[in-house]
Parts: structure tokens; C-alpha cells; sequence
């Protein structure tokens, strides 16, 4: 069983410098009061992995707009000209990643796996420096699991062992990430009671997560 | 008819009953009105989306039902939502029949340079390469030319965004197929000769005898 | 749209020698009819791919009672002395595949990655004649893609679309063999209207699945 | 008190509150029956469920609920169901505390066989290779002789289950840690002397000055 904690307290479990890996796609099904939490605690030197830098001052683009970042791991910034223009100044350190390879690469991650084979970004500039892995004279781009310290993740629905219930577009990188991150925190919308959600609407199982945060008043 | 329109009426056309195809923001996003309803074609939105519908009505929106740009939609009768893992194994397993994307560049081995131009516009790959490596049939949609610089070009001098050969390239001009052997022009839009299209291209292309003109009509329902 | 078919009009499809996915754990969550199907229509040399060759007599067990397979890849035949008999007598070819990476196998088929990298065998009889990567130094072990040219699987529920639904334990081996047989066929408990099911509740996207059985009378 | 219930009651105490864990089928399988319903510890069957609970009552089994060996289980308030590519990433990703184990034979080096006799029995690994390899405690949990024949031998004579070191051997004599350093004894079951023991073991085993008694009360809720 868990208890709710509030986001400040879980903000207050995060150092400056730690990797963090949040879900959400341009800003939808990411954990917002997390990210204020981490915003009013002036964090420093973050390095952040998630599928984009949301958009100006909304989602993750909060954390860019504070300065709470210095590296990134995502497969868009497009929408976010605040990250370009700190990556092209030199204060944001960006990997571009092809989304299906990151989200292969987070899951490779939480699932004890070396990495993964890939044919997307051969003779791009995303095999630039990477490995390539030939099997039966044919090529493969390799690309290496993605570990986090902490993960922050979105829910719809919890229930207080943590099990986890995603909504449409807003379930995106949640899933994948809780099963990476070391340490594992999820705002839901909503935590029942434990007994309360039938186990075949669970897609993240409890175990997995090691914070909830309580519930917005 | 305007350019963009006459390249998606030409798109929609070569969409199959019955699949699942990803239509890339922009231009191919509009591709999606020239589709009739009864096809059954399903269209995924790559952030976990398999059936996605248009835009909903004013006041209607739902915040957590978005398209991989961030807008608003609704999902038609049947659709299902997965997880980025499960919507890229989608399009990365071969399971997706088409992509339709736009375009900055294809050469003449029918490569695409569609996700950055280096100094300048540094977004990130998102999901495209995934979706030119990836999907069963990848259809670039695209105006011919940019301010007049002709965008089909003997080699791409922007990053490729895939080494794979794209099926089909639609513009505002021409239907042109690039082959084990090259591009092929198939297909002249309504009142466009093959000299012009010769013009806005630097491109070799083979010119077949006959080089008809495209139907824009609505695909049959 | 997808208009269900009978079990023996899937049957034939299935020529003598393809290879077969069934899902499955122990016959739970195995399509039973199907199998039924299959042993009516007498085939031969089947390859079958599953967990398990269930218990003599039951679920995948009848096709091997039955004569209908030469080669099975799973990860246990413990259960089904006749799997291990014919095994031994030299008349069914047997691969023997860890459980964790079995599933990451066929997993690898249906989402495009050029295969498996895991600890997991290293050092043992299940790592004999298989390559083994370095990466950084670390060994791992390569395992490659399993394909198919036909899925057979069970679901708890289908819409006219194919999305399906799975229930508790019968999910198993289910999802990811739907996503990589060429064909996937597959037997749901029931069939609802297109729209029913919302697109939470969907675990398999229909555009996965090329046939449905028929609900039984 | 029968052997295998020494076994299960000392196993059921390394079990930590609040975590995921595996008992093999078989005596493992009895571990549960010594663990206090207050300690939230959730078991995992590998088929595909977090938090099985007990055999249903007879009449109220459900076809669709079941074990990793096929038998009818329940589900605990607050359990998940999920896929075997899911179950066995909660294996091999390092989200399970512990999995408890019967073992065939365990060596010096603390490595087990418990998978197949060649030319006997051959059943498959099923997902034992998975679990010793992934799991972040590994418990054995044995008969410290086979017909009288030890089993923690120098050297495993039958095929590993994995080259892992596992965490604690725990037997019907004794408790044995292995180590970098070999094996070491730490407890004995009661009644049983350190003679005893190294006289029902082949391997070397290092024998501290003190080896108490195991402690095998229930552990507390």
C-alpha cells in the first residue's frame, strides 16, 4: 500500500542533476503539478528524457523556461522554439532520437533487454556514431537502453497499490516509462480504493510504482 | 483548385479500403477530406491513435485526445488507443499500409529529406523516420517546387530522413514513381504539360510515351 | 470490417507444413476451436510456435495426438508426455526457447526489430550455437526473430473491426502473436457491433487481425 | 514438522513486505501459506498475474485464472493481469524481489541446475532461465539430499539454469549463503548439527564459529 504524497515532497526526493524521464506528448498525459513542483523547487542541471519539450511555458516547457535543464533526450523540439534556441546557444545539451527508438530504448530498459536492433536511421544522421550490428549480412542499427533515476508519469486512475489506468492519447510514453525508471512516481487524476479497479483495467501493475501523488484539491 | 488540394484529391486515391495509414501534419493531414467514410480506411495517429477522427466541434474538444501535432480529435466507431511502444510497433513491424508525409527533398533514388535543414530548423526526426522506414507504402505529398526551386533533385543536399525509396511522389504537377532504375514521371496534373514539368524538376526522370492525367475525382466509397 | 468466418473455413486456409502461432498458457487462452478445426481437416507438418504444447489431449495437445505437427517451438513440453515421446523418438523436432525470451521473440517479429539481445541462457545449454554481442564489453545474447505465416489466437471479446480484448490469465502469449503472424486469425468469445468497445478497452487494434471465427452456437 | 514445511516457514521469512515476488510450482508454491496477508507481499505467476491469491473454493474456479501450471487460482484485492512480454519484463527488467525455487543440484559457486536431466527429462526451461537470471534475490528452496544422494555439490553435473550466483540456499538442514568467496553456512534446522550437514554436503562450505538455528515462526504481519 502507498500513501499519497504531495508534489513538493516528491520534488523534494529529486536532486539537482538527476535524469528524469517524464511522460506525455506535447504537454498531453504529463504530469503538470510534478513539473510546477520541480519548477517552484528551482531545480538545476536536469537531464530529461521524453518524447518532446512540449511547447513554450506548457508541460515540460515550463522546465525549459525556468532553466531547470541542461540536457535532453528527445525525438522533437519542433514545437518548442525555447529549446532550439538554448540548444543552438550551447546551454541545453539535445539528442534526437526517432520516437519509435526511444520508446524501444526506455522499454529496453524496464525490461532487462541489451538494446535494441533497429532499421530506422541507418545511413541517417542518426546512425552518425552509433553501432551498426550486422545478423545474416544485414545491417541493424544498434541502440542502447535508456535508464532514468526517477520516472514521472500521468495517470488516469490509481488505486493505492499503485496500479496504474491510462487514458487515450494521454497513455503515450507513461506505460513504457514507468517499468525504467528507478524510482517511479505517477500523479493520476484520480486513486481508488485498492480492490477497486478489476485487474484486467490495470496497465501498469502497482509494484512498479514507488510514489503516487495525492489527488488536486 | 488549389495546389494542395489537387495533391490531396490525387493522395486519396491511392488509399486502400480497409487499412490502417498514418498522414503525416501539414498537407497530408488534409488528405483525410477527400476520403469517404464507407472505405473503412482507419487513420493512426502515431502518438496512440488507430481510428482518429476529425477535429471535434467547438466546445467539444477533450483534452486527452489529441493528434501527434497536439490537436484536438475525436475517434471514429472502432478506433483503439495504445501505448508510443505499440503505436510504433505498428508502424515499425510493417503493419501500416501507407504513410503520406510531406517533403523538403527526394532524389533521384527516390530518397526523402523531409526533417531538417541544418542551421536553420533543428525540430527533431519525431516519428518520420520511423514512418519512411517502416510503413508498407510511403507517399510523398508536396508542391513541386519551393519559391521556385525545384525540390525533386539528382541527390538530396538536405539530411535524409530514410535510405529507403519512397513509393509514390504527388505534387501540385506531376505522379512520379521512383523505380530500381529511377524516377518515372506517371502522371501530369490537369492543364500541366511535360515540358514544365521537365522544368521544376532537376531530377532525371524517364518520360514514358504516355504520361496521362491524373484523376482527382473522389475516390469511389 | 471484418465478416466472421467458420472455424473450418479458417482451417483451410492453412496449408499442411505452415508455420503456426497459437497463443496460450496450460490450453488457457488457446483457441480451442480453431484447434478443433485443424485436427478435423486432418493437416500435417505443422510448425507450431507457442508457450507450451498444452496437456495430452487438451488445447495444443490435441494436434500432437493427432499426428498434424513436426516441429514445435516453445519454452515447455513438462506437461504433454506425448510431445516429449515423439521428441525422443525422433518424430517431432523440439526447440526449447526460455519463456521471457519466447515472447520477446515473437515480440521482435511483429514490431520490426532485427531481434533480441538478453542475459538470460547465457552460459547454458540454451545458449549453445546461438551468437552472443558484446556491447561495452558485457556479453549478450542474440536471439533472432520468430515469424509466422499464420497467428492463431483467443480473445475474450472482438468488435467487426478485430479489436480485441483478453481476460485475466488467457491473455498471455495472445497480443504478441497477433501483432506477428502474417495472417492473424482469431477466435473471440463474442462479437460486438462496431463502436461498442471503447478504444480504452481495446488491447489488440483490429487492423491486426484478418479473420474472426465465428461465435459458437 | 514435515521437511517441506521447515523449508517454506524459514523462505517465507526473507520475504520482504510490500514487494513482488515468484514461487515456483511445487514446495515453493507452499511458501505462501507462511506469509501474513498484512505484509502485502504480491506473487507473480509468470503466465501473467501480480497478486495470485489462493485456490478458489471448490465450484468457484474460473477457466481464465490460473497459475503457471495450468491450476485454478484467485486474485488478490488490488491485482493486475498483464502479458507474458510484460510478465516476464517485470522478471527481466529487475522489478521482482525475489523468486523462490526448487533446485536439482547447487554448487560451490552458487550456481543451480533445476531444469532437466538429459536422457530423462527434458520438460523446457518454461521460465526458470528468465527468473534465476532476473530476479533480484534468487531462493532455493530444496531438500538438502536426493535419496539420500547430496545436491549441493562442487559442481553442478546437470545443465545450469543460469551462471547467476544465486542469493540463499534454504533446505530441510540448513540455511547456506553462497559468496564470492564459496559457500557459507549460516544456519542450522533444529536439531541438526553442523556434522550432520557436512556430512549430507559435497561442496566446500566455510563454517563460521556461531551457526544458530533458523528461526522458522511465522514472520510477522
Amino acid at each position: 500500500m502507498k500513501r499519497a504524497i504531495s508534489p513538493s515532497a516528491a520534488a523534494a526526493l529529486i536532486p539537482d542533476g538527476a535524469t528524469i524521464m517524464i511522460g506525455g506528448f506535447m504537454a498531453v498525459g504529463s504530469p503538470h503539478r510534478l513539473i510546477d513542483a520541480l519548477v517552484a523547487a528551482d531545480k538545476r542541471d536536469l537531464t530529461i528524457i521524453a518524447n518532446d519539450t512540449g511547447l513554450p511555458g506548457i508541460g515540460i516547457g515550463k522546465l525549459i523556461a525556468a532553466g531547470c535543464v541542461s540536457r535532453v533526450i528527445a525525438s522533437h523540439i519542433g514545437l518548442n522554439p525555447q529549446t532550439q534556441k538554448a540548444m543552438i546557444a550551447g546551454e541545453i545539451a539535445v539528442e534526437l532520437v526517432p520516437q519509435g527508438t526511444l520508446a524501444e530504448r526506455i522499454r529496453a530498459a524496464g525490461y532487462g533487454l541489451g538494446g535494441v536492433l533497429t532499421k530506422t536511421g541507418l545511413g541517417t544522421l542518426a546512425a552518425e556514431g552509433q553501432k551498426i550490428i550486422e545478423i545474416d549480412g544485414e545491417p541493424w542499427l544498434y541502440a542502447p537502453p535508456l535508464f532514468a533515476d526517477f520516472a514521472l508519469v500521468a495517470a488516469e486512475r490509481a488505486d493505492y497499490n499503485g496500479n496504474l489506468s491510462y487514458q487515450l492519447t494521454a497513455t503515450n510514453f507513461n506505460p513504457v516509462m514507468a517499468m525504467a525508471g528507478r524510482i517511479v512516481i505517477c500523479e493520476p487524476r484520480e486513486i481508488l480504493p485498492i480492490g477497486a479497479v478489476p485487474p484486467d483495467s490495470v496497465n501498469t501493475p502497482g509494484v512498479l510504482v514507488d510514489h503516487l501523488i495525492e489527488r488536486a484539491v | 483548385m488549389k495546389p494542395d488540394e489537387i495533391i490531396q484529391r490525387r493522395v486519396a486515391r491511392e488509399l486502400h479500403p480497409g487499412t490502417l495509414v498514418n498522414l503525416g501534419i501539414g498537407l497530408p493531414t488534409g488528405v483525410s477530406q477527400f476520403i469517404s467514410p464507407h472505405d473503412g480506411i482507419l487513420f493512426q495517429s502515431e502518438n496512440g491513435i488507430v481510428g482518429m477522427g476529425a477535429r471535434p466541434p467547438e466546445g467539444m474538444e477533450y483534452a486527452q485526445l489529441t493528434d501527434a501535432g497536439g490537436s484536438f480529435v475525436t475517434a471514429v466507431p472502432g478506433a483503439a488507443t495504445v501505448d508510443s511502444a505499440t503505436s510504433f510497433g505498428l508502424i515499425r513491424g510493417g503493419h501500416l499500409d501507407a504513410t503520406v508525409l510531406g517533403g523538403l527533398e527526394v532524389d533521384e533514388q527516390g530518397r526523402l529529406a523531409n526533417w531538417m535543414v541544418p542551421g536553420k530548423m533543428v525540430p527533431g526526426m519525431g516519428g518520420a523516420m520511423d514512418l519512411v522506414t517502416g510503413a508498407r507504402r510511403v507517399i510523398v505529398a508536396m508542391q513541386h517546387t519551393a519559391r521556385g526551386r525545384p525540390k525533386i533533385v539528382p541527390h538530396c543536399t538536405l539530411p535524409l530522413t530514410s535510405t529507403r525509396r519512397v513509393t509514390l511522389i504527388v505534387t501540385d504537377m506531376a505522379v512520379i514513381e521512383p523505380t530500381l532504375d529511377g524516377l518515372v514521371l506517371r502522371e501530369r496534373a490537369p492543364g500541366v504539360t511535360v515540358a514544365e514539368i521537365l522544368e521544376a524538376t532537376t531530377a532525371r526522370m524517364t518520360v514514358p510515351e504516355d504520361v496521362p492525367e491524373m484523376d482527382i475525382r473522389a475516390a469511389a466509397g
